[in-house]
């Protein structure tokens, strides 16, 4: 294993990243003429769970949502499962099978939990709708307890939960989840992450944006981390646990 | 003052003049254009400077031409009074017109965007089928008539409007650099930002709620005593409150000489379809198509006060103000 | 001078504020921290009122000023900037900052010429004369951040309250926009309270901080005390590292 | 009042609330998926009408093809609709939309309705008025003697509101038509396609629209300069039930004809149309969230 390093510009690591996963390769956002994402460049192979880490405001979120074609870079390469995906519409990614569990969660709050998931589901996708809705009431009773209730009328974890399970049912094959734990209790926040685990064992491959490190870094093989927009740190969780360079970006006491 | 400044008063003396140099045809085409130009400039102190887009300017226009013929026709001493009377009468239909809009402020001003829009045509509308409904005050269908004597010659109504337009048009370009201009810009501009900074946004949108509403009402009082007759659909025409929005939209809105060059360009128009075109489809057709067009192929004019700072509001991937309805908070 | 006292605040389901008190005294700097969804952009806007809390008391200048609009509230000497910067974009810079000398105060400026003048001043202050009549819109995010405290400066305040006006700026630019509010601190004698998620520079900044997580008050003491508390450790990097980290 | 009369009132204010719920929920359904405020709504309505009377009065069709024909001839208008006004605006921020639709829809309800009373008052009779006459014999409740045409549609708008509750409960578009309505974010990242849902529900929407025309006219008569009262009407609604609220839009519908009946009954039919503005003025005040958020959320 490599040491955990600063990250160079694009380009520089000679090695030739697999095929398959997702691909990003010097991807620039912005909004008007911020620069929201500077220069971004990282993979997931299929099956991985990987961190993405960093403070507020470091464009963790803003590189899901290019990703997920929510907004489009100015700048850049994303590739998945060798795809190139400029310019492709979100329900297109979906399709392919790119899912995103969004920052605040944005579910359809006057709707029952069933008609939520069931909204999830991509018609000619996976599993038929019976056998996904069946699936992701066995990962989340809760879930199947509550399905004529309002989503709006959940609390924080259970929304959460069905979020999660609004994206399964689209069957994805890389799931990107924005802040999961935001605003959750500890005990909802380590029940959640045991949910991610078992996902992840069925080889689903995971990016987790996350400000709270150590949880995900005890998740995933490996982490980046973005400061300003830009790649600052990477490498395997252990060394980037150790890092002193990663306390000192959240807390340089 | 510069002579900069005193420049747009030379054509203004020109068209002063216009009643003794001028054929009678055009001197009347004239009146109407400045009436035009005073509900378009009247129209756009809201639209340009607030966002605030007005379907109902008609509704001020009706108003001050209804209450000048009432109180010409129901109290006797105004109509013994002559030309005194007419005048006492119409400023009172001016000062009815700025007291109304100082109190339907309060409700319509809660309304934002597009349901202020709705809001003021409904309005009229509601206006149209009071004064339909009231017959033996308003005389219904069959309009008010006022006699000879309140009368006012081409002459006068054609130096009446031109002041009004005048005024109106100052009006707007005086707001520009003012303290009321600037909070009103402010308003517009990002509401959050401006109660941050002390503006009060009611009280400034109220005020300029009542500036244009008040030539308005005076233009519907010297209207009403220049052709001694009004009805529903003459005063309180859709069409009334429709060519200030269209002439607005063409001049682009929220520049003061935008009203003058939609108020010529339309007023064209109409002469032109009324005298010398004969289409198969009527007129009222005609101008919805234009506003159709216009909103549709220039939303530019349109939509100038409502593009508020959008790359900002993008920036965090959450709405800009905070909105107590849904849990976001960082 | 301000006094918050068990502030409630639910959206929905959420609690985002949960008997939140803290005081700020008159000239003081306080940092307020705490991590991504802890509640402090929510306290601001019940301190400025823009959101009304569901409980709770709100004392500032010596009187109430829970369900007192926005305006009002910044009549009474409390200034706030916004963490998503809102300049009001098609006018010109010192003519944003003109606006809070107009408006700011109860017996404010009504000559626009005389309040642009103040508005040139806070400009110099905050080192921003030299982009003065450009539209705002021109503004790079620094500039956009300085122009945010200029105009809440116009505003005469008592109490600058300052929502992450450090956010997203490079290393140069915090250090500058660092000396910009010790120099308004110190020349203005106002008492700032500052929202920050970047630790580093608030310690650097702030003599006192108060920490929220999950809407409540965890820490608030001495800064360096309460960097070293082990619950504001834990919460900044996760709930199961705890002490450890 | 006597009780037979009571009940006449009654149920001739059930079936203009019917109406105006049937009208109205398509008018805040389009407003809530596509936040365009279709100002030509009622315009739409009263050329409804206009084809129904036309295919009925002067064609010799029944009512029952008719009205098929009418749905199918507004589907294929509010294609026309979506792509031709509407489309231009796909991409704009959604208070943008908002009021561009409001000045496009305005001029296009001008244009129509000028039109429309300029060729029928040319070509089909000289005093445009819509009215369909359908031989349904009344029968009697009791002492109250119930109008067969009222029942008729009466029935028909409730068949028509179960099967659009049905279609927004149980197919798929319909569910996604919520969820669009709900949460535009929400419905992006889980992959539907707006583009689709909000082409779905103009078109329905405004063939909806020509087809409450058409029933309103078995029971009112209308002339071509109804349409924008229809629309404001079609606003006070929905406002006042929540856009995009089925259940709510046939509450406040109900309640507005009712208004509107016993006013007329009482004040003089003139006064009718004043009712459901005043109407307005009162929701607009007291509920300006609900116009704003719609009430599902």
């Amino acid at each position: 294993m490599r040491e955990p390093h600063r990250s160079e510009p694009h380009g520089a690591r000679g090695r030739a990243p697999a095929a398959r996963g997702l691909k990003i390769r010097g991807l620039q956002v912005r909004y008007g003429e911020f620069v929201v994402v500077q220069d971004v460049s990282l993979t997931v192979a299929p099956g991985e769970i990987v961190a993405l880490l960093g403070p507020n405001g470091a464009g963790k979120t803003t590189t899901l949502r290019a990703v997920h074609g929510i907004i489009p870079p100015v700048d850049g390469e994303i590739t998945y499962e060798g795809r190139a995906l400029h310019g492709m519409p979100t329900h297109e990614r979906v399709a392919l099978g790119l899912g995103l569990v969004p920052e605040g969660r944005e579910l359809f709050p006057g709707m029952t939990v069933e008609e939520n998931l069931e909204l999830g589901h991509v018609p000619g996708r996976g599993p038929a709708l019976a056998d996904s809705l069946a699936d992701v009431y066995r990962l989340f009773p809760l879930l199947r307890e509550r399905r004529r209730q309002q989503a709006g009328t959940l609390s924080g974890g259970e929304q959460q939960m069905l979020a999660i399970g609004r994206a399964l049912m689209a069957a994805p094959t890389l799931l990107m989840l924005d802040e999961p734990s935001l605003g959750l209790a500890p005990r909802i926040v380590d029940l959640l992450y045991d949910t991610l685990r078992l996902l992840g064992e069925r080889g689903l491959a995971l990016l987790i944006v996350e400000q709270y490190v150590h949880e995900a870094l005890a998740l995933a093989a490996r982490g980046y981390v973005l400061e300003s927009g830009r790649i600052v740190l990477h490498g395997p969780s252990a060394q980037l646990r150790e890092h002193p360079n990663l306390q000192q970006t959240y807390l340089s006491v | 003052m510069s002579v900069r400044r005193a420049l747009p008063a030379v054509p203004l003396l020109l068209l002063a003049a216009g009643p003794w140099i001028l054929p009678r045809d055009l001197v009347t085409a004239l009146l109407f254009t400045f009436l035009l130009i005073t509900l378009a400039s009247n129209y756009d102190l809201l639209g340009g400077f607030l966002g605030l887009y007005n379907l109902g300017q008609a509704s001020f226009f009706g108003l001050g031409a209804y209450v000048t013929f009432l109180l010409l026709l129901r109290v006797p001493l105004l109509a013994a009074l002559g030309p005194a009377g007419s005048t006492v009468a119409a400023l009172a239909g001016g000062a009815a017109a700025a007291i109304s809009a100082v109190l339907l402020a309060y409700p319509l001003l809660r309304l934002r965007g597009a349901y202020f829009a709705v809001g003021t045509f409904a309005l009229l509308l509601l206006l149209r089928l009071t004064v339909d409904n009231l017959p033996q005050l308003t005389g219904g269908s069959h309009g008010l008539y006022v006699s000879a004597q309140h009368y006012l010659s081409l002459r006068a109504a054609y130096l009446l409007t031109l002041s009004l337009a005048a005024a109106s048009l100052l009006l707007n370009a005086l707001l520009a650099s003012s303290r009321l201009g600037m909070a009103m810009t402010a308003v517009r501009e990002n509401e959050l930002a401006a109660a941050a900074a002390g503006v009060d946004r009611f009280r400034v949108q109220q005020v300029a709620f009542v500036l244009g509403a008040t030539p308005t009402g005076l233009a519907g009082a010297v209207f009403g005593l220049h052709s001694g007759y009004i009805d529903v659909s003459v005063v309180l025409g859709i069409e009334r409150s429709l060519f200030p929005v269209i002439a607005a939209m063409i001049g682009g809105s929220g520049l003061v000489w935008g009203p003058v060059v939609g108020a010529v360009t339309l007023r064209a128009i109409d002469v032109a379809l009324k005298n010398y075109m004969q289409l198969p489809v009527p007129a009222p057709a005609i101008y919805g198509g234009i506003l159709v067009v216009m909103s549709l192929t220039m939303p530019k004019g349109i939509l100038a006060g409502l593009t508020r700072a959008p790359q900002a509001a993008a920036r965090s991937g959450s709405p800009a103000p905070p909105r107590p309805a849904r849990p976001r908070t960082r | 001078m301000l006094e918050v006292v068990q502030i409630c605040k639910r959206f929905g389901g959420v609690t985002a504020l949960d008997r939140v008190s803290l005081t700020v005294a008159e000239g003081e700097i306080v940092g307020l921290i705490g991590p991504n969804g802890a509640g402090k952009t929510t306290l601001f806007h019940v301190i400025s009122g823009f959101v009304r809390p569901d409980g709770g008391r709100l004392r500032f200048a010596g009187r109430e000023v829970i369900g007192l609009p926005p305006h009002r509230i910044c009549h009474l000497g409390l200034a706030r900037t916004f963490q998503i910067v809102q300049p009001f974009t098609q006018m010109s810079v010192v003519d944003n900052v003109a606006v809070g000398c107009l408006f700011g105060r109860r017996d404010g400026r009504t000559d626009v010429r005389q309040a642009r003048d103040a508005a040139l001043r806070l400009l110099d202050l905050v080192e921003l004369t030299g982009v003065s009549t450009l539209p705002a819109h021109a503004l790079n995010l620094s500039e956009r951040k300085r122009l945010e405290i200029a105009r809440a400066l116009a505003t005469g305040p008592r109490l600058l309250c300052l929502d992450e006006a450090m956010s997203g700026l490079t290393t140069a630019e915090l250090d500058r926009m660092v000396h910009t509010i010790r120099r308004v601190h110190a020349e203005l004698h106002l008492a700032v309270l500052m929202v920050e998620h970047n630790v580093r520079l608030v310690t650097r900044t702030c003599p006192r901080l108060v920490v929220l997580n999950y809407g409540q008050v965890v820490a608030d003491g001495p800064t360096e005390t309460v960097v070293r508390d082990p619950r504001v450790v834990g919460a900044y990097l996760g709930t199961r590292s705890g002490a450890g980290a | 009042m006597t009780l037979p009369l009571f009940l006449e009132l009654l149920v001739g204010g059930l079936v203009v609330g019917g109406l105006y719920a049937l009208m109205a929920f398509s008018f805040s359904l389009i407003l809530a998926t596509t936040h365009v405020l279709n100002v030509a709504h009622g315009v739409f309505m009263v050329l409804g009408a206009a084809a129904s009377t036309l295919l009925v009065r002067h064609l010799g069709l029944g009512v029952v093809p008719a009205f098929g024909l009418v749905a199918a001839g507004f589907l294929l208008v509010g294609m026309i609709f979506e792509a031709v006004l509407l489309k231009p605006m796909a991409g704009r921020a959604s208070g943008e939309v908002l009021v561009s639709s409001i000045l496009v829809t305005f001029g296009l309800a001008l244009a129509l309705e000028a039109m429309l009373g300029f060729y029928w008052a040319r070509h089909v009779e000289p005093q445009p008025i819509f009215a369909l006459h359908p031989r349904i014999s009344s029968f009697a409740l009791g002492d109250v003697v119930v109008s067969g045409p009222r029942a008729t549609v009466l029935g028909i708008v409730a068949v028509v509101v179960g099967v659009l509750h049905l279609l927004l409960t149980r197919t798929r578009i319909g569910k996604e038509a919520r969820a669009v309505a709900q949460n535009l974010a929400g419905a992006l990242v889980i992959g539907l396609n707006p583009r689709r849902v909000s082409r779905a529900v103009l078109t329905i929407g405004i063939a909806a629209a020509a087809l409450s025309g058409g029933l309103f006219v078995m029971a009112i008569p209308l002339n071509p300069f109804e349409g924008l009262r229809l629309t404001m009407i079609a606003f006070t609604v929905s406002a006042a039930g929540g856009v995009g609220n089925l259940p709510g839009a046939l509450a406040a519908g109900i309640a507005l004809g009712l208004a509107e009946v016993f006013t007329g009954f009482w004040a003089g039919p003139i006064w009718s149309p004043m009712m459901s503005l005043l109407v307005l003025f009162a929701v607009l005040l007291l509920r300006p969230a609900a116009i704003l958020t719609g009430q599902g959320r």
